[in-house]
């Protein structure tokens, strides 16, 4: 699939970043409003596609290879399984952080200043703990992933076109 | 090929059957009485915000009370790249 | 020795995430390099299966004990009695399982080193290998019923892309669609009961499920919405269209991880019957009219006929199928049968008050056949993997005079044969024999028509193996070697294993089996680990 | 009676998709009833979080509305990212049988050797 018109491109070149920011704010936000990292994700990648239909994915695949991309994904599944396992591993650190795997163990303590305080309907950002951190894992693991999709298999039916 | 369809028929049947059967004896759409109180998510919305500190009650279930089916469905969509990958790639060195 | 007991104690998480963490790190790790990348792989497996060997001591240290893991929290269930965080419960049933699985992940993961060697996409393969290996220990494990169809996805997606492994050939990408489309809809049909009971009952922890279950209409629908979904995914009769095609066009070393996969959906079942809805199976009589219906009895029986039409067909298509792992995967179809043959004679029995001691058997039998089933069909895949490594021939017309040249494999392929057509020296005569005896008292016509299948069996294999291994070598397979160390001892290690289960079959069952035919019969210490408050 | 109406819009849909997977012959035909199975089973989860009146489960300042269940929403998200991960694998594999085949139709690729 080559590229579309140039009017095509211009108003992508305008919504792209409004929706970039728009996914991103869903993630940041996960905890407060609806939303989260896989609807944010979704948003962003959403956009990342409008990119691929309208600048075709011969283009797309010059800038960014699909490898990249998984590699990606693995860094952010990476991220997220990580801060499960560190529920378990903070007990090494400061006995105090006793926990299981998937622990939440930033809220409800003072020693590391970090996302620990109590919601109160405030919007403030500054809590739940580790929800945010593990809304950015996977905000960027649902970007990675589905972008890797779209375009695989964009790029997997331009060969058949060419033939 | 028509005994097939045959069996085919009866199964479609019986789902359906039971499908109806589920939709007229569920609880009421949005009523619930004091014999289905969903006293577990009635415990969720009371104690989110004490106990994950999150003001939205879907992601602190998500996330924290059961994140580890997250991490199964984030392992779905890793599942699903690496799937399609793999199903696309060359297949000569 | 304080490191140990810190394993022991978060290893339910760890028997899921430390291969979960494994497959995440495989793509940066190959990046590095091939053969580092193979040893990470195998030495994730490992480690895994050194955690379920410890977390399997401290089971069966302890007689009934039931290791509960809660994700996040302390105390498995809040004030008032709801579970709202998720929990593994570990009993005997559900290591049991654990154990085959670790067996065929250990086997599987060294097969593969020199069986995918000279393929492309490596890998993703492993990513995908492990993620399954992930998939079928979380089904196993789980004590939550949202958290197994979660599982069930993972491993119904990773094991349809690694059947269509092969994609110059249209028939295996063929497979994996079926595949998929099987699996999916099964599975969406388990979600919709789960969605059923959690709407009549507000939980989604097995045990609190169990404790709260009353046993009305809807349930029964769910019941048996769950049971034909698993039973799809399990490969019973008559959604068993599927399996032949994606065990036979899967490379060997996923179909032996497919098989796990299949009895982890058996397991699923037996656990939603006797555990979730055991308590109520007793004592519940069913008035129709003025009839009252012992509803086990009718579970029982239906179970039953299902199970002797999956033997019948498993073994006629068998008889007449040409193409070498096709052939084996209906006799797989098979064996699944057995399994299920002595689960439905025990539910006819184990609920009543004077013959529960032929359902117990019965039981035992089924339990200890779904250990040999893994073991004996999962060998006899590998040993068809061999051969197309050796030869790239499937066809059995082609094939021939192969034991002059790979003796090895020709010793694994005749243990395999005969373990699976129960022959007495071999580990499947253990567990058919429960079989027969119990379905006799059952009703003697069962057991009968098991008996002649399994001879049938026999007939299909040493036909197989007359016309392959032995006779005069043909010329086109002059330069055919044996196939390389990692494959031996993979085959070895399902070998060795066959043997020691045939000759110390008692052993066995004392130790392994019936601690879990305990846990399943016995589901008011599975609920009162969790509702008990500990 | 007026209260079952949802249940049996989610009855509906799940049957129109079993009707596709089962009698219809195009491969795209199957994945899309697939896809109305899942939507109706998600579609029932989503109902059985509705209470009459009740607002979203996020705190707001200032306001104290009954909320709905949290539980089956999570699962529902949790449900539909696994329906994406299906649908993306069913179309590759549906892209590349057409390629071998030249054909959608269920039949005609059953009945082709090799």
């Amino acid at each position: 699939m080559s590229g579309m018109s140039r009017i095509v491109k211009t108003i992508t070149n305008v919504a792209f970043p409004i929706v970039l920011i728009y996914g991103l704010y869903v993630i940041a936000h996960g905890h407060l409003t609806p939303g989260g990292g896989f609807q944010g994700g979704a948003v962003v990648a959403s956009g990342l596609a409008m990119l691929l239909v309208a600048y075709g994915s011969i283009w797309v695949i010059g800038k960014v290879k699909e490898k990249q991309l998984s590699i990606l994904e693995s860094i952010g599944a990476i991220g997220f399984i990580g801060l499960a396992f560190l529920g378990i591993l903070m007990v090494f650190i400061y006995s105090s952080f006793q926990g299981n795997f998937f622990n939440n163990f930033l809220i409800n303590q003072n020693e590391i200043p970090l996302f620990n305080e109590i919601g109160a309907g405030l919007a403030n950002i500054n809590t739940a703990g580790v929800i945010p951190l593990m809304n950015f894992a996977v905000g960027l693991k649902v970007i990675a992933g589905l972008f890797a999709i779209v375009l695989v298999m964009a790029y997997a039916t331009r060969i058949k076109e060419g033939k | 090929m028509n005994k097939r369809n045959f069996a085919a028929v009866i199964f479609f049947a019986i789902v359906g059957a039971f499908l109806l059967f589920t939709a007229l004896m569920m609880h009421p759409f949005g009523n619930f009485n004091e014999e289905n109180t969903p006293e577990m998510d009635e415990y969720i919305i009371d104690n989110t915000q004490n106990e994950t500190g999150a003001d939205n009650g879907v992601t602190a279930v998500v996330f924290d009370y059961r994140g580890f089916d997250t991490l199964g469905e984030a392992t779905v969509l890793f599942t699903a790249v690496a799937g399609v990958i793999l199903v696309f790639r060359r297949l000569k060195k | 020795m304080n490191i140990i007991d810190d394993i022991i104690l978060h290893s339910p998480a760890l028997i899921v995430a430390i291969p979960l963490l494994g497959a995440f790190l495989t793509p940066l790790v190959s990046k590095i390099n091939d053969k580092l990348r193979n040893i990470f792989v195998i030495f994730i497996v490992l480690f895994t299966s050194a955690i379920v060997l410890l977390l399997a001591n401290d089971i069966y240290l302890v007689c009934g004990k039931i290791h509960t893991y809660v994700f996040g929290g302390n105390a498995p269930i809040t004030e008032g009695g709801f579970a709202i965080r998720i929990l593994f419960e570990v009993d005997g049933l559900n290591i049991f399982m654990a154990l085959i699985a670790t067996i065929l992940a250990i086997a599987g993961v060294i097969y593969s080193w020199a069986f995918m060697k000279e393929n492309t996409g490596l890998d993703k393969y492993y990513t995908l290998y492990l993620l399954m290996i992930a998939g079928m220990y979380g089904m196993i494990l789980t004590g939550d019923m949202f958290n197994f169809f979660v599982f069930l996805e993972i491993t119904s997606i990773a094991s349809c892309a690694l059947i269509a492994f092969w994609t110059n050939k249209g028939k295996a990408i063929d497979a994996g669609f079926k595949y998929i489309v099987v699996s999916a809809t099964g599975a969406l049909f388990v979600l919709f009961a789960i969605a059923i009971l959690y709407g009549q009952y507000n939980a989604l922890n097995m045990a609190v499920l169990a404790s709260k279950i009353q046993f009305s209409f809807l349930d029964k629908i769910a019941l048996v919405i769950l049971i034909s979904g698993l039973a799809m995914k399990a490969g019973i009769v008559p959604m068993h269209m599927w399996l032949p095609d994606a065990y036979g066009r899967a490379p060997a070393s996923v179909t032996l991880i497919l098989v796990g996969v299949t009895q982890a959906s058996l397991y699923g079942a037996l656990r939603m019957i006797f555990t979730l809805y055991g308590g109520k199976l007793t004592t519940t009589m069913n008035q129709i009219g003025d009839v009252s219906i012992d509803l086990n009895l009718v579970l029982g029986i239906f179970i039953v006929g299902l199970a002797l039409l999956t033997i019948f067909i498993g073994v006629l298509m068998a008889l007449k199928e040409n193409n070498f792992k096709r052939m084996i995967a209906f006799a797989a179809v098979a064996e699944i049968g057995y399994m299920i043959l002595a689960i439905g004679a025990a539910l006819t029995t184990v609920f009543s008050t004077n013959d529960a001691g032929t359902g117990m058997m019965a039981l035992k039998g089924g339990v200890f056949h779904i250990l040999n089933d893994a073991l004996d069909v999962g060998l006899l895949f590998l040993v068809a993997g061999a051969i197309y490594y050796a030869t790239k021939e499937t066809s059995l017309n082609q094939l021939g005079g192969l034991a002059r040249n790979m003796k090895y494999t020709t010793i694994f392929f005749l243990i395999g044969l005969l373990a699976v057509s129960g022959m007495p020296p071999m580990n499947g005569f253990a567990s058919k024999l429960i079989i027969y005896e119990s379905t006799y008292q059952v009703n003697p016509i069962l057991s009968i028509i098991a008996i002649l299948c399994s001879i049938l069996l026999l007939a299909v294999f040493v036909k197989v193996f007359h016309s392959a291994f032995l006779g005069p070598k043909l010329p086109k397979f002059d330069n055919v070697k044996e196939v390389p160390k990692s494959m031996l001892l993979a085959m070895g290690i399902i070998a060795t294993i066959i043997i020691f289960i045939g000759l110390f079959p008692d052993m066995v069952v004392n130790y392994i089996v019936q601690p879990a035919v305990n846990a399943l019969t016995n589901n008011s210490n599975y609920i009162s680990n969790v509702i008990g408050g500990i | 009676m007026i209260y079952n109406i949802p249940y049996i819009a989610v009855a509906a849909l799940i049957l129109i998709g079993l009707y596709a997977v089962i009698f219809k012959r195009n491969l795209i035909k199957i994945v899309i009833g697939i896809t109305l199975i899942e939507n109706g089973v998600n579609l029932f989860l989503i109902t059985l979080a509705f209470r009459e009146g009740s607002i979203a489960p996020i705190y707001r300042e200032g306001q104290n509305q009954i909320m709905s269940l949290p539980v089956p929403h999570a699962l529902t998200l949790t449900s539909i990212v696994i329906g994406v991960a299906v649908l993306a694998l069913m179309l590759s594999l549906i892209i590349h049988l057409y390629r071998h085949y030249n054909t959608l139709d269920a039949h005609k690729i059953g009945r082709e050797q090799e």
